[in-house]
């Protein structure tokens, strides 16, 4: 395993690079709105691979309700923290492409209002993840994602309805897309999901490691020669959270 | 065309993001890889 | 390790909260009708084991079994008993009993009436729990951790606020209890004031069971 | 040695269902007596809701017909602070002499505790609200247009909206570090589309442009399933620890 590490590292690298290729060079020009319809190939995979992420986060968070075992919880932190931050990409490169196309940076419409709250729902999740400690964390958090994941189609729906009542400048595009367009597409997506899979990875490996050393720590706060005064009154955290049950 | 350089301010915000989240995550295997050594000093 | 039949088991039970661990390990058994003191310094895993056994704290590996099940389907038989009071403090001690009553089903005024008389306070005091002396209030406490007539008692640190006197009465109160067949783990530092009443002397250290004896002078100085 | 389960079903299945209401209506009762005897909860968030409809007034000049535009916001958004001031109380009670813990380690089902605290915040925020609406009217000149009695289905679906979902959350915000900031940073993202359907179809009543069904029907579904979400997940946060 830690030897396929590098070689996907490498494999993604090659992909990226080809990807970059295609999106500026190979794929045609745009009539409407020109070059800068390139942000296409970075914008659209980039929202693709967020949502992706954010499923793998749901369907982790309810497994691990139910079995309850860490390295789905692991998992599950995973995909939420690089899926926010594909999401943020989508977020930023959005308004970059429609200043140009659109002549303003935001508009309330269905979509970037929804990928917006999207946004904020993890960002919570990650807060909380933050904000609790590593006993109790797994259970709120996997909580917390259901309720994420329940409340997005709720949201689509109330702001695709807000905005029909509202009449909104026509957003242009639309329409069929070049097949040639499809492919650079795909290939731009290949590449992000590889280099998603490959942060994931390391971030996974990364949260392993830190519940070693946590776990190490554990066992130091024990049975370290400096042990004076109660953990409890070394680390309020633990206090805090006897009293606060 | 004007539009360009928002086609690479884009791909450029893009990275930007990408590798300062790389570079947190490097951050933290150091702090963990440090944490790591000094407990087993002890 | 004990005489009696063992009516809770822990087998490896291992505990962590973050970066710190309570417990590493706890096997131990305690047998029925018997009066178990829980000895040792602070941080050495004594209360956790206790909220694991009453079902309040999921051990992180390991497990323990109460009565063959699990602490929590086996918690009608399960009293508690913390140094903070659990009770409501704007309430008097009928009307804290009387809720807690209802959460056993206990729909009657009876259970609760027997409890108060049995830690010999007033069942008609109409004085919020707030306003007693230190003293009733943890007599109080030990009133509702008994309100649905467990076979077991967990009591954690009862003399952490109250004085001598009061201590005193309280380890009587136990002793009959014990003596009526109930089985108790009581949780203290003090362990003077056991002496002579408790059965057992459990020493934990660092997370673990390190010695258990029947008289407290083996126990080690504390 | 058979497995520790503290899963859904053995808690439950220990009380039959009728015991469950019972547990929920002592719950309650004695939640309201508490509340009466100390007024702490009412009385901070009677107050702050008074100085949210005073500042709001002073920040624009609304005539009649702009402040039909823009009260509905308004409202609702002054009854989100002040629920969340409510929210916050909820669990402080339970927390004093960790009292929860004698809860948790009875028979009684999670599910009765959560009911009896949400049921017990909808009274207390529907009370707020019923207190501030007359203020609302007369510092904004406020006149419905359109048929005003779906005012009252749209107040009380959100205003269940806003506490099924903040009662839990506090639950959960009272597990991490900074209890009373957590929860308005875990309720308001999740709340979004519950306070833009109260938003939006107190202002299609308001100035009667719009009918007000679609966002009742969505207020409804909201409130179906995180309704049926909270009863589902409460015990596995009541349990985590």
């Amino acid at each position: 395993m830690k030897r396929l590490f590098p070689i996907l590292a490498v494999l993604t690298a090659l992909m990226l690079g080809y990807a970059v290729y295609q999106a500026l060079v190979v794929a045609p020009t745009e009539r409407t709105m020109g070059d800068v319809q390139r942000i296409f190939y970075y914008h659209v995979p980039s929202a693709w691979t967020a949502f992706l992420l954010f499923f793998v986060n749901l369907v982790a968070s309810v497994a691990y309700l139910v079995k309850r075992n860490p390295k789905v919880d692991a998992l599950a932190m995973v995909s939420a923290e690089v899926g926010v931050v594909f999401c943020t990409v989508v977020l930023v490169t959005g308004p970059i492409w429609a200043r140009p196309v659109w002549g303003i940076w935001w508009t309330w419409d269905v979509r970037l209002t929804s990928t917006l709250v999207l946004w904020l729902i993890y960002v919570s999740y990650l807060l909380l993840r933050r904000f609790s400690d590593s006993a109790q964390a797994p259970a709120l958090a996997a909580a917390l994602a259901i309720f994420g994941a329940l409340d997005i189609p709720l949201v689509y729906f109330s702001i695709w309805f807000f905005r029909t009542q509202h009449p909104q400048p026509v957003i242009g595009g639309g329409g069929s897309i070049d097949p040639r367009m499809w492919r650079v597409l795909l290939i731009n997506w290949m590449a992000f999901l590889c280099f998603a899979l490959l942060m994931c990875w390391s971030r996974y490996r990364l949260e392993t490691m830190r519940r070693e050393v946590e776990e190490a720590q554990a066992l130091e706060s024990l049975l370290g020669d400096d042990r004076g005064p109660s953990a409890e009154i070394r680390n309020p955290k633990v206090a805090l959270n006897r009293s606060g049950q | 065309m004007n539009s360009i350089k928002f086609l690479y301010s884009a791909y450029a915000a893009t990275w930007t993001i990408h590798l300062l989240y790389i570079g947190s995550l490097v951050r933290r295997y150091r702090r963990l890889k440090q944490e790591l050594s000094e407990l087993k000093q002890k | 390790m004990t005489d009696a039949p063992p009516i809770i088991t822990a087998t490896n039970v291992i505990k962590q909260f973050g970066r710190f661990a309570a417990l590493r390990g706890v096997s131990t058994e305690f047998g029925a009708g018997k009066f178990y003191a829980i000895l040792g310094d602070n941080g050495a895993g004594k209360t956790t084991l206790l909220r694991i056994i009453a079902g309040l704290a999921r051990p992180t590996g390991g497990c323990v079994s109460v009565l063959g099940m699990s602490p929590r389907d086996a918690c009608r038989e399960i009293g508690y008993m913390a140094h903070a009071s659990l009770l409501y403090d704007e309430m008097s001690g009928m009307e804290n009993l009387r809720y807690f009553a209802r959460l056993y089903g206990i729909d009657d005024d009876k259970h609760g009436d027997q409890a108060i008389r049995m830690v010999a306070l007033d069942p008609t005091l109409s004085r919020p729990v707030g306003q007693y002396s230190q003293g009733m209030r943890q007599r109080m406490s030990l009133a509702r951790a008994i309100l649905h007539d467990p076979k077991i008692l967990l009591l954690d640190e009862p003399f952490s606020n109250v004085d001598a006197q009061s201590a005193r009465e309280m380890v009587t109160l136990l002793t009959r209890m014990r003596d009526a067949g109930k089985t108790i783990l009581l949780v203290t530092h003090q362990a003077s004031l056991l002496e002579g009443a408790a059965n057992k002397f459990v020493r934990m250290g660092a997370g673990q069971v390190v010695e258990c004896t029947n008289s407290l002078s083996a126990a080690g100085t504390l | 040695m058979h497995k520790q389960s503290f899963g859904g079903g053995d808690a439950m299945s220990l009380l039959s269902s009728t015991t469950r209401g019972t547990i929920t209506r002592a719950t309650l009762t004695k939640d309201i007596r508490l509340e009466w005897r100390s007024k702490d909860a009412l009385n901070s968030m009677l107050f702050f809701s008074l100085l949210v409809v005073v500042i709001f007034s002073l920040s624009f000049d609304p005539l009649a017909e702009e402040s039909r535009r823009i009260a509905g916001g308004l409202v609702w958004v002054a009854f989100l602070f002040a629920a969340v001031v409510a929210l916050n109380q909820t669990w402080a009670r339970e927390l004093r002499n960790q009292v929860l813990d004698a809860y948790r380690v009875s028979p009684a089902p999670p599910n009765a505790l959560f009911m009896a605290k949400a049921l017990g915040n909808f009274f207390i925020v529907s009370l707020l609200e019923a207190l501030m609406t007359p203020l609302f009217i007369i510092f904004y000149n406020l006149r419905a247009l359109g048929p005003a009695w779906q005012l009252i289905p749209i107040g009380l679906l959100g205003t269940w909206a806003l506490v099924v979902n903040g009662t839990f959350f506090a639950a959960i915000s009272l597990r991490t570090r900074s209890r009373e900031l957590m929860l308005p940073l875990l309720l308001f993202p999740i709340s979004i589309p519950a306070v833009l359907g109260m938003v939006a179809g107190t202002t299609a009543i308001l100035t009667g442009e719009n009918s007000a069904h679609f966002w009742i029907v969505l207020l409804l579904t909201y409130d179906v399933v995180f309704t049926t979400a909270c009863l589902a997940l409460f015990e596995k946060v009541l349990e985590a620890e």
